[in-house]
């Protein structure tokens, strides 16, 4: 076990990617799913008044 | 023909919604799976590298990271083409979705690259390395996107301008690519070794195409998570938005 | 073509009333590159050995400074409507305006390049191919730094970004012109580069108007 | 769709957005030659946006507007320079006299107007000469407008085109709006003074 950890003496470099990695693809993950809740969070708040359909009157005068 | 109905359904946001909550938690789990296997395989099964020893094994985590990144701009310029020219609003938002995914993996493979550097050139950084280089540039296309979008107040104006700039960014892509490429060969020395080893045998490689697969697969679910609050939020006055609120609030 | 020369006419016009904007950039290339031996060192090999990248950075620089007012200016003033609302496609002057600021800003840098190489202590013979390499990749240079603008013509205050979104693009301008003067002034062949920068000038002046007219179009909106 | 060189200015079912935000939807009409619609309502309501889609300078999200049987975004060069445009800018450069900023708008017109007729109905045979720059906000709308009027156009948009000028400006304006529909033009006018154009207005657009 030890000597896998040990990675033939590249440990520093092969744990420190590796790790690297791990928090990129965390983070990602944790981004994207607050992505989405802030999204419905944002669309729930939402002014009410742009449901409103306004239609112009169109006058013709002879 | 029903296949291309089912894809054109696609394009339809509230089909996309549904199907993207259906897919997600099948892409989460395969990515996972396919990632812990490959990597399994990468660090315990595969023999070490006969130059590079064990220190080669990072290339399991810097080659998926640097392919994705391509993958990723590949994407957001198709995409965001595909929005300018058909004028389809999902297309843009795949485009906004995938921007922060593909620049996070190209500045993984610019870290994990250069942690491999180290131990093979002796620096961190070696600017006569082609693809590090590379690598470089096009994570500043990324943020270039990124930063030209976030300074257009108007969505609309924002998707249509940012997609030209990825197209001219797509045509520059292999411009860039090959001059950075013959630029590199003129400086290499002799002594510099390219971050792949020259013979990588099968059982080195079959590892490696398992990680690629699983962070492909993982980049999709991340792109369909962005994308669904991306659709909510462009369709919030739809009425399909409205009933699906109802339904939760219920 | 008409309509090509009306605005190349108007924009020098404009652009010789308003002589301080123009200069600008100039100075800032002669500053900028009087103020690089004062970091690096006097020593004539080291700067016979870096005064070539060094010139090519200072051309960069100083052609992208220039643009951030080509279309806003136009845009601001409502003349931009009219140009798009005009008959004549908008690609067309937008390819007139790149021009015109090429022929007030790019020339000049040509002119005042040489003087500035033989002060680095580069060789004579090295003179013509840095003036023709800097001929062959200013357009290019200049219509990068239009799209720039273009693309950047409805953020508000913001020219900044400018650089951000367009320097990643001229790196092998860089590579290339960079590199043709360093074979001239190693007295070797330099066609290759040279050929390498014209085939991106043709590339980028056939296409980069298109893309600056769909930017200026989508901006107008 | 077809030219139709009979057909006038057909808007159909258009929606209007302002960024975001959708301002209005389901407006349509038909505007023919000789005719004058008039664009009202209060501020923010949408009339610049309204006027940019008909002159083909911003795309509808929904609808149409079709200019001669084509769609104004797609209009040939010839159908193009029939129509003509004067926003809230005035498209002056502030560094060109008034006379070099009408002269280069009849090249790029391709008109052949004199420019001395003009330049005395605005009242501005003495400013000439003057760099742009140096002109009052009403005087640089009367050179825009003169500017507009050098495009041999069969339909004006012109969007308050009596803000900032003067009661004889108003009146060589509305004059010229009254001959130009008599001739057999059409124009589309936003304004806040509705008032002006009583009786003139075919169309009355109220958003």
């Amino acid at each position: 076990m030890s000597e896998f950890l040990d990675m033939g003496g590249y440990a520093r470099y092969v744990w420190t990617a590796y790790g690297i990695t791990l928090v990129v693809i965390v983070l990602n993950a944790w981004l994207a799913r607050r992505r989405h809740a802030q999204a419905l969070i944002k669309v729930k708040q939402m002014d009410r008044s742009e449901l409103i359909e306004r239609t112009p009157t169109v006058r013709r005068n002879p | 023909m029903g296949l291309v109905r089912w894809f054109h359904s696609l394009a339809s946001p509230p089909h996309f919604y549904r199907f993207a909550r259906r897919l997600s938690p099948w892409l989460a789990v395969s990515s996972v799976v396919l990632i812990v296997a490959g990597v399994f395989g990468g660090l315990v099964l595969a023999p070490p590298d006969y130059l590079q020893g064990d220190g080669f094994r990072i290339i399991y985590v810097h080659v998926p990271s640097a392919y994705v990144g391509m993958l990723a701009y590949v994407v957001l310029a198709g995409a965001a083409a595909i929005g300018f020219v058909w004028r389809i609003k999902l297309a843009h938002a795949v485009a906004v979705s995938v921007a922060p995914v593909g620049a996070s993996f190209t500045f993984l493979a610019l870290v994990t690259g250069a942690i491999w550097g180290k131990p093979m050139w002796g620096t961190y950084w070696e600017w006569a390395d082609a693809r590090l280089v590379f690598e470089l540039l096009l994570l500043f296309l990324f943020l270039g996107y990124m930063v030209l979008r976030a300074a257009i107040e108007d969505r609309d104006k924002a998707d249509r301008v940012s997609a030209i700039l990825a197209a001219v960014g797509v045509i520059n892509v292999p411009i860039i690519h090959y001059s950075v490429e013959w630029w590199s060969t003129l400086h290499q020395g002799p002594t510099i070794a390219r971050l792949d080893s020259p013979a990588i045998t099968l059982d080195m490689l079959v590892p490696l195409l398992i990680v690629i697969v699983g962070f492909t697969v993982y980049f999709a679910w991340l792109v369909i998570c962005r994308l669904q609050g991306e659709v909510l939020e462009r369709e919030r006055t739809a009425r399909w938005v409205q009933q699906l609120l109802a339904e939760r609030a219920e | 073509m008409d309509v090509f020369l009306l605005i190349l006419r108007r924009d020098l016009k404009i652009a010789f009333r308003r002589w301080g904007e123009l200069a600008t950039p100039l100075i800032f290339f002669v500053i900028v590159a009087s103020l690089f031996p004062l970091a690096l060192s006097p020593e004539e090999a080291q700067l016979r050995a870096s005064g070539t990248g060094f010139l090519w950075i200072a051309a960069l620089l100083s052609s992208l400074l220039a643009l951030d007012g080509l279309f806003r200016n136009d845009l601001q003033d409502g003349s931009m409507e009219q140009l798009a609302l005009s008959p004549a496609p908008l690609a067309l002057i937008v390819l007139a305006k790149t021009l015109a600021h090429w022929l007030v800003s790019g020339v000049p840098l040509l002119v005042l390049a040489p003087f500035l190489a033989l002060s680095f202590y580069l060789p004579v013979e090295a003179l013509p191919t840095l003036v023709g390499a800097l001929a062959l990749a200013t357009p290019t240079l200049s219509v990068l730094a239009a799209l720039g603008a273009a693309l950047t013509v409805s953020v508000r205050g913001g020219g900044a970004i400018i650089g951000l979104l367009v320097l990643p693009l001229t790196a092998p301008v860089l590579i290339f012109g960079a590199r043709a003067t360093d074979l001239a002034v190693h007295g070797e062949s330099t066609l290759g580069p040279l050929y390498l920068l014209a085939a991106l000038a043709v590339l980028a002046l056939s296409l980069g108007p298109l893309a600056c007219a769909a930017a200026l179009r989508v901006g107008l909106e | 769709m077809s030219v139709d060189p009979s057909a006038g200015l057909i808007v159909s079912s258009l929606e209007v957005w302002r960024g975001e935000r959708r301002l209005f939807g389901d407006l349509s009409f038909e505007l023919r030659s000789g005719q004058l619609a008039l664009i009202t309502g209060p501020n923010g309501a949408g009339k610049t946006s309204l006027l940019r889609i008909l002159a083909g300078l911003s795309e509808p999200r929904a609808g149409a507007v079709t200019w001669r049987g084509t769609t104004v975004r797609q209009l040939a060069a010839e159908f193009r320079a029939a129509i003509a445009y004067q926003g809230h800018l005035d498209g002056l450069k502030n560094d060109l006299t008034v006379a070099e900023n009408l002269a280069f708008y009849r090249a790029l017109w391709d008109g052949d107007d004199a420019l001395e007729p003009l330049l005395d109905e605005l009242q501005l045979s003495d400013f000439a000469h003057r760099e742009v720059r140096y002109l009052s906000a009403g005087q640089r709308r009367r050179v825009g407008l003169g500017c507009m009027r050098l495009r041999r156009a069969s339909l004006w948009l012109l969007d308050e085109p009596l803000t900032n000028l003067d009661a004889e400006g108003a009146e060589v304006v509305a004059g010229w709006l009254l001959s130009h529909t008599d001739a057999g033009g059409a124009a589309v006018l936003a304004t806040n003074q509705a008032e002006r154009f009583d009786g003139a207005a075919a169309i009355e657009i109220a958003l």
